[in-house]
């Protein structure tokens, strides 16, 4: 995307109907708020943002937006460019993914005796029919599907570097590939949002910045992408717009000049690498 | 009113047996998060340890008092070098295992001491020695309340009252709380989670063998199969008190007797087993958490 | 290997075996004729026993120690499995299939009525072995009452053909649903649990069905159960004994051919694959858009499916049905079938139903140390190889060109 | 040789019944088939018949065999499961037995009888008492050497009714096939007759941790007597609690409670019990003979069943012996009509099967001994 559509997109984020829109989202946990009265937009095309110190929570809100938890009070509404806005709060995870929704896991969660390739596969489960009878008669339909499932997923594959992995068992791919397959399994169920749960974590800068390419790429797409990230230097040469939580609480929002800037953040981080970035 | 006080009696007498065995069930879902399958069986073998050296002592000419405690003291110490040694064999290697696969370790371990109990002595059922006289002041309350009840109800009590003393008051008690809220980082403050966990097993299996003594003394006969009844139904009451609490397994156990014997003596006592376990299904669907227990969720 | 230190250690563990086995294995009382039996013959083979089992133990786990750090070196690579070899070498395995296969079609005339009859109880445990499988193996649930399911159908057998003179091949596929609308209806409240409340949930429901066949006389005519359900006739012809055996043992082959081909193709399958994340990870699975509820249940009413026209079958053969045949051992064994053979993997839940049905039966001098064995099987398995004799093969896919 | 006799026979697909099979049978032995649980939980109750085989085939043996042609033993253990049954049945009969002493327990034996029944081999159980065995005409090829359990509920009911003339009873079972089946028909017989009343009718769970719920129940019931259906360790339980809470309760149980342990286990609280059995056979000179020689071989007192183990394998021998063939027909025949000695007298069999002379008498316990009052 270029500069002046960016520039385009952060003067008119108030006006445009958001992507997902959340308002007063709140979670209780037996008596202890661990999200306290969030709002949080995220655009069509954009890249945003989610940071915080270690227990803000981040994760939590990941969660309840994925239909994980159920959130105490608040709205998650998702509106595709084109059609109709539909209330997100209360469905089942695989519901919200169908709605478009598709995440990974802070630490990771794949199928770990499962091939590389099937893994992919799953991710398509959502977005196919197959029923049982169709599995023991294979029917011409059946078949079809089935081909189109391991022709998309193996596209996904070479887009994400890994297509010569693809008959190995996932837990045998190295850290670094393994957090990009969370993520080629989760485009394969075809998402709107993709919410990247820590997708640097525990990568070298290398494998940091293939990473940063590659969520450029899926951006690029036409995705809009929702990231939670401690590595600043990613977090700032890749978002459009950056969300700040401590305690349960947003602290601050912005552009990542203004939260560069935002004392309230510096203080949270207690000057924590900021300036590095 | 008679009636009713003779099946509540009654009632308490069964609770009072299942919650000793179901304390063991709840000590060790609460630190390990394991269903212990094989904990009848410890109860089991414990009431045979009973057997054979009451039967030994008394063939030997030692008196009744002296029966009594030596009994006493072998079943719970056998019971609890069984219990051990069940958790270091099955258990421990499986520590880090997938949930289901100590599951399916301890269910193989009942059946392995079932059967190794049926081969070694007997499957036909024993008579269990008369360890337990009848008190002459319990006399005019006979048709109530039997000597046998009085003294179980006695002994869980007092048992039950040592068992909360050691787990709130002393060191390994507090291990014992520590490791059962979070293993990880009991290990880090310097606890031996494997000790602890072993001395869980310990105090559980000597726990069911006192049950298993008192039960076989109060009903009179043995055989290798009353575990796996006895352990059910006492699961079933850990699990309506809420399993991994120590008090809420108490409780489940009275309320399960109780509405045993009142089932029995104003229904019908011939779906008592159906009942039972229809409980269970029931608390688990609708209040996995139990009465006294506490919702968890599962961290992502 | 073995050091001395080991050695000493052995000991001392064959010692706390000695003390630990001395009332209930040395010792045997009659409490009636106060008469007490030594048996110290058992204390010495106790004591040799553990010792020896220590040191094996402690070998293997030696061996197992050493060979993983040459593979962490690179010296060697990571050896898959003979079974896994074995299965991708089609030199191999077709000519063995054919031998098989031949030699399942001759067996009922090469052998005894009596060994076709015990083949079709081992066939038996292998179809149910196979439907336990996808619920255990496949998707992870562990069903502690499949055998209700299995009551389900061969009552359903008993009952149809008592009442309404209902044949074998009506109501096949009739105990075959009802055992998975009860497989539905089970499951559909509690497959939210989780795995271990689910066992526990599924165990206490096998104990009610049978029970309720216990005590509902009006019913299921109680515990003295009820007898003189016909053998599967063909085209109405009157079969002798050896007869309708033989004829039994060609139905079996075919249910597990059947089964086979059907629980092959389910594995291979969209539905398959989602049983197997299921597996894995339950959370992963939902956020993959996988309905989890739905997906379980479909595993857990095919696998009832499968028990209930075992069931059938079971009826069938034994032509009279009481509740003492489906006890929670019988559940048990099955268990044992899968966990033996291997999650999810036929080949091995195929051998281990051989091997689990067909060796006690030939040594029957063993037959009383046949529970014993079994459990500790599952102890064993899960300790030493939880993946089971032969583990479950991912299946590879043909890349399509492009 | 065997792959063609079945593939005729599949071809053929007649009846060609197992008379052939025993016709081919080399006239030189004849195959006695035992069948029940000798190997697990139950095992006790099977033992006892193979040895009492055993000693009267070693003695048939000795004296030349019958007809010359020596006994030969096959021995199959059931663990009293139906489904094990079936196959138990069909090794005997793939073997070639000409008769089967057996099965021990009601539900195995009934899983078995079709398949003898097929292959027109007879059966005997010294133990099998469910009344539906004989009485349903299912099983033509079955015999018996025990009463079945409708006629020692009769026994019973009529030694409650017009010997203690109790009015009001309260019926208890295990909920097993045995004692389950005996309770319906005691229940049945109260009722036909309108003596009395049958005021609670409940199962039991064996093995459950207490039974004083349910003697409370029997207390408030106002039962003058408790009639038990099943085996003795239950029934010295309720007997134990009953006495215990100070009841005086008639308390009357069946043959499964007519045992020694019994007495030995509910100790002074067995006193006063009335328990139905077969007719005291000690002083017989049969019995007297095959107990000491079971004495002599094995150093203890036989097991459950062992009597009519001897009169099973006494009658069945017997038949073999004047029927002169293995033929079905030649053995029901001297069945039916010819009178045999074993341990409880002269016996021969009705024509549905159950021995007629072999009926049930009432104890109770004196002094710590079962003593045949009736």
């Amino acid at each position: 995307m270029s500069a002046v559509s960016i520039q385009f997109l952060k003067n008119n984020r108030k006006d445009m109907e958001p992507l997902l829109n959340i308002t007063g989202l709140t979670m209780d946990f037996g008596g202890i708020r661990a999200l306290d009265n969030l709002d949080l937009r995220v655009q069509q095309g954009e890249i945003v943002a989610l940071i915080g110190p270690n227990g803000a929570g981040k994760t939590t809100f990941f969660n309840c937006l994925t239909g994980i938890y159920k959130p105490t009070a608040g709205e998650l509404l998702l509106t595709p460019p084109g059609r109709k806005t539909s209330r997100l709060n209360g469905l089942k995870p695989n519901r919200v993914t169908q709605h478009g929704l598709a995440r990974t896991f802070q630490n990771i969660r794949l199928f770990p005796n499962m091939t590389v390739l099937e893994n992919v596969m799953i991710g398509r489960h959502c977005r196919t029919r197959a029923k049982v009878l169709g599995a023991i008669f294979r029917n011409r339909k059946t078949v079809q599907e089935e081909k189109e499932i391991v022709a998309l997923s193996l596209s996904i594959l070479k887009k994400i570097g890994l297509y010569d992995f693809h008959d190995e068992f996932a837990k045998n791919l190295p850290y670094g590939a393994q957090r990009r397959l969370e993520i080629a399994r989760a485009l394969a169920t075809d998402p709107l949002l993709l919410l990247l749960d820590e997708p640097a974590a525990g990568m070298n800068p290398q494998e940091t910045h293939e990473l940063d390419e590659l969520i450029t790429t899926i951006r690029d797409d036409g995705l809009s992408i929702l990231l939670i990230e401690h590595d600043m230097k990613l977090v700032m040469s890749l978002s459009d717009y950056i969300f700040v939580m401590d305690y349960g609480k947003k602290i601050a929002e912005g552009d990542p000049e203004a939260i560069r800037n935002n004392p309230a953040v510096i203080k949270a981080y207690l000057g924590e690498d900021i300036d590095d970035a | 009113m008679d009636y009713f006080i003779e099946l509540f009696f009654s009632g308490l007498t069964r609770g009072s047996i299942y919650a000793l065995i179901a304390l063991g069930y709840t000590m060790v879902y609460g630190i390990i998060g394991l269903i212990n399958f094989a904990h009848g069986e410890i109860y089991m073998i414990g009431a045979f340890t009973a057997l054979i050296v009451s039967t030994v002592l008394s063939i030997f000419g030692f008196p009744l008092p002296a029966i009594i405690i030596l009994t006493l003291l072998a079943s719970a110490i056998w019971a609890a070098a069984y219990g051990y040694t069940v958790e270091k064999i099955a258990y421990q290697p499986l520590r880090n295992a997938p949930r289901l696969s100590p599951l399916i370790s301890a269910i193989g371990m009942s059946m392995f001491l079932q059967n190794y109990v049926l081969l070694a002595q007997t499957p036909d059922f024993l008579p269990f020695p008369a360890l337990i006289p009848d008190f002459d002041f319990m006399e005019p309350y006979a048709a109530t309340i039997g000597s046998s009840d009085l003294v179980i109800l006695v002994t869980t009590a007092v048992v039950m009252l040592l068992l909360t003393w050691l787990i709130k008051f002393t060191r390994t008690g507090k291990a014992m709380r520590a490791t059962a809220q979070d293993r990880k980082m009991a290990m880090l403050v310097g606890i031996n989670v494997d000790n602890v966990i072993s001395i869980t097993f310990i105090i559980g299996s000597a726990l069911a063998a006192i049950g298993g003594l008192l039960i076989a003394a109060h009903i009179g006969q043995i055989n290798f199969y009353i575990g796996f009844i006895a352990g059910i139904k006492a699961f079933t009451a850990a699990v309506l008190g809420g399993i991994g609490s120590i008090p809420g397994a108490v409780l489940g156990s009275f309320i399960l007797g109780l509405t045993e014997a009142f089932a029995t003596g104003y229904v019908s006592s011939d779906y008592e087993d159906v009942f039972a376990f229809s409980l269970l299904v029931l608390i688990l669907i609708f209040r996995p958490a139990g009465l006294l227990g506490k919702a968890t969720i599962e961290k992502v | 290997m073995i050091s001395l230190k080991d050695i000493q250690k052995g000991l001392l563990v064959s010692l706390w075996f000695v003390f630990l086995t001395f009332p209930l294995l040395v010792i045997k009382v009659n409490p009636i004729e106060r008469v007490i039996t030594w048996r110290w013959f058992n204390m010495l083979w106790i004591a040799l026993g553990s010792f020896s089992c220590y040191l094996a133990v402690k070998a293997y786990k030696a061996r197992q120690l050493s060979r993983q750090k040459r593979i962490k070196q690179g010296v060697i690579k990571e050896r898959t499995a003979w079974s896994g070899r074995i299965l991708k070498e089609p030199g191999i395995y077709i000519p063995f299939l054919i031998a098989v296969g031949l030699f399942a079609l001759v067996f009922p005339w090469i052998f005894s009525t009596y060994q076709t009859n015990i083949m079709v109880t081992a066939l038996m445990y292998i179809v149910l072995g196979l439907g336990l499988n996808i619920v255990v193996g496949v998707a992870g649930l562990l069903d502690l009452g499949y055998v209700a399911f299995y009551a389900v159908g061969a009552y359903s057998y008993a009952l149809l053909n008592l009442h309404f003179g209902l044949g074998f091949w009506t109501v096949l596929p009739i105990g075959g649903l009802l055992a998975a609308s009860f497989g539905i209806l089970l499951g559909f409240p509690v497959l939210r649990l989780r795995g271990d409340y689910l066992a526990i949930v599924t165990l206490g429901f096998g104990e009610i069905i049978r029970l309720i066949l216990e005590n509902w006389n009006d019913f299921s005519q109680g515990p003295s159960g009820i007898a003189n359900i016909p053998r599967p006739g063909l085209f109405g012809m009157h079969l002798s004994l050896d007869q309708s055996i033989t004829y039994l043992y060609y139905l079996v082959i075919g249910m597990v051919l059947f089964t086979i081909f059907v629980v092959n193709r389910l594995q291979n399958s969209r539905i398959g694959r989602a049983w197997f994340a299921l597996r894995e990870d339950e959370i992963a699975c939902q956020a993959m858009g996988i309905d989890k509820t739905r997906t379980k249940l479909t595993a857990f009413a095919l696998g009832a499916t499968w028990a209930g026209m075992v069931g059938v079958f079971f009826a069938a053969k034994t032509t009279f049905v009481n509740p003492a045949s489906f006890t929670f051992l019988e559940s048990a064994i099955i268990l044992c079938i899968v966990v033996l053979g291997g999650m999810g993997s036929i080949i091995g839940v195929i051998l281990a139903a051989l091997i689990l049905i067909l060796l006690p039966e030939y040594l029957r001098a063993f037959s009383d140390y046949r529970m014993l064995a079994f459990g500790a099987v599952l102890v064993t398995m899960m300790i030493f190889r939880p993946q089971g004799l032969i583990a479950n093969v991912r299946r590879i896919y043909t890349i399509p060109e492009e | 040789m065997k792959m063609h006799h079945k593939l005729l026979t599949m071809i053929a697909a007649a009846a060609l019944t197992a008379g052939m099979a025993a016709g081919a049978m080399a006239a030189d032995t004849i195959k006695i088939g035992v069948a029940g649980a000798h190997s697990g939980d139950l095992a006790s109750y099977g033992l006892p018949t193979v040895k009492a085989a055993e000693l009267v085939v070693k003695d048939i043996n000795a004296k030349g065999g019958i007809n010359g042609a020596k006994l030969e033993l096959l021995v199959e253990d059931d663990v009293c499961k139906p489904e094990v049954a079936t196959n138990t049945a069909t090794k005997l009969v793939s073997q070639g037995v000409n008769v089967v002493i057996g099965h021990i327990c009601s539900g195995a034996t009934k899983a078995a009888l079709p398949i003898y029944r097929d292959a027109g081999i007879i059966v005997m159980s010294p133990s099998a008492t469910d009344s539906s065995l004989t009485q349903s005409g299912d099983y033509p090829n079955f015999y018996r050497t025990i009463a079945p359990n409708d006629a020692q509920a009769r026994t019973e009911v009529d030694f409650a009714l017009n010997t203690l003339k109790v009015k009001t009873i309260a019926i208890i079972h295990d909920k097993g096939d045995y004692g389950k089946g005996f309770a319906e028909d005691a229940k049945k017989f109260i009722e036909q007759s309108g003596k009395a009343k049958v005021v609670l009718f409940e199962g039991i769970t064996p093995g459950a941790v207490d039974y004083s719920a349910v003697v409370q129940k029997i207390k408030r019931s106002g039962a003058e007597a408790v009639i038990f259906g099943g085996y003795h360790p239950e029934a010295s339980k309720i007997v134990t609690q009953m006495r215990k809470k100070r009841m005086t309760t008639i308390f009357l149980s069946d043959d499964g409670v007519k045992d020694d342990t019994f007495i030995k286990v509910a100790g002074k609280y067995a006193e006063g019990v009335y328990a139905t059995g077969p007719a005291d056979v000690s002083s017989n000179p049969l019995t007297k003979e095959y107990h000491d020689k079971y004495q002599q071989a094995y150093g203890s007192e036989p097991g459950a069943f062992f009597d009519n183990a001897i009169a099973a394998s006494l009658a069945l021998t017997n038949a073999l012996a004047k029927a002169g063939s293995t033929d079905e027909a030649a053995i029901a025949n001297v069945l039916h009509t010819e009178d045999v000695a074993t341990p409880f007298g002269s016996i021969r069999f009705d024509s549905k099967g159950d021995a007629i002379g072999i009926g049930f008498v009432v104890y109770q316990v004196k002094d710590g001994q079962y003593v045949q009052i009736q």
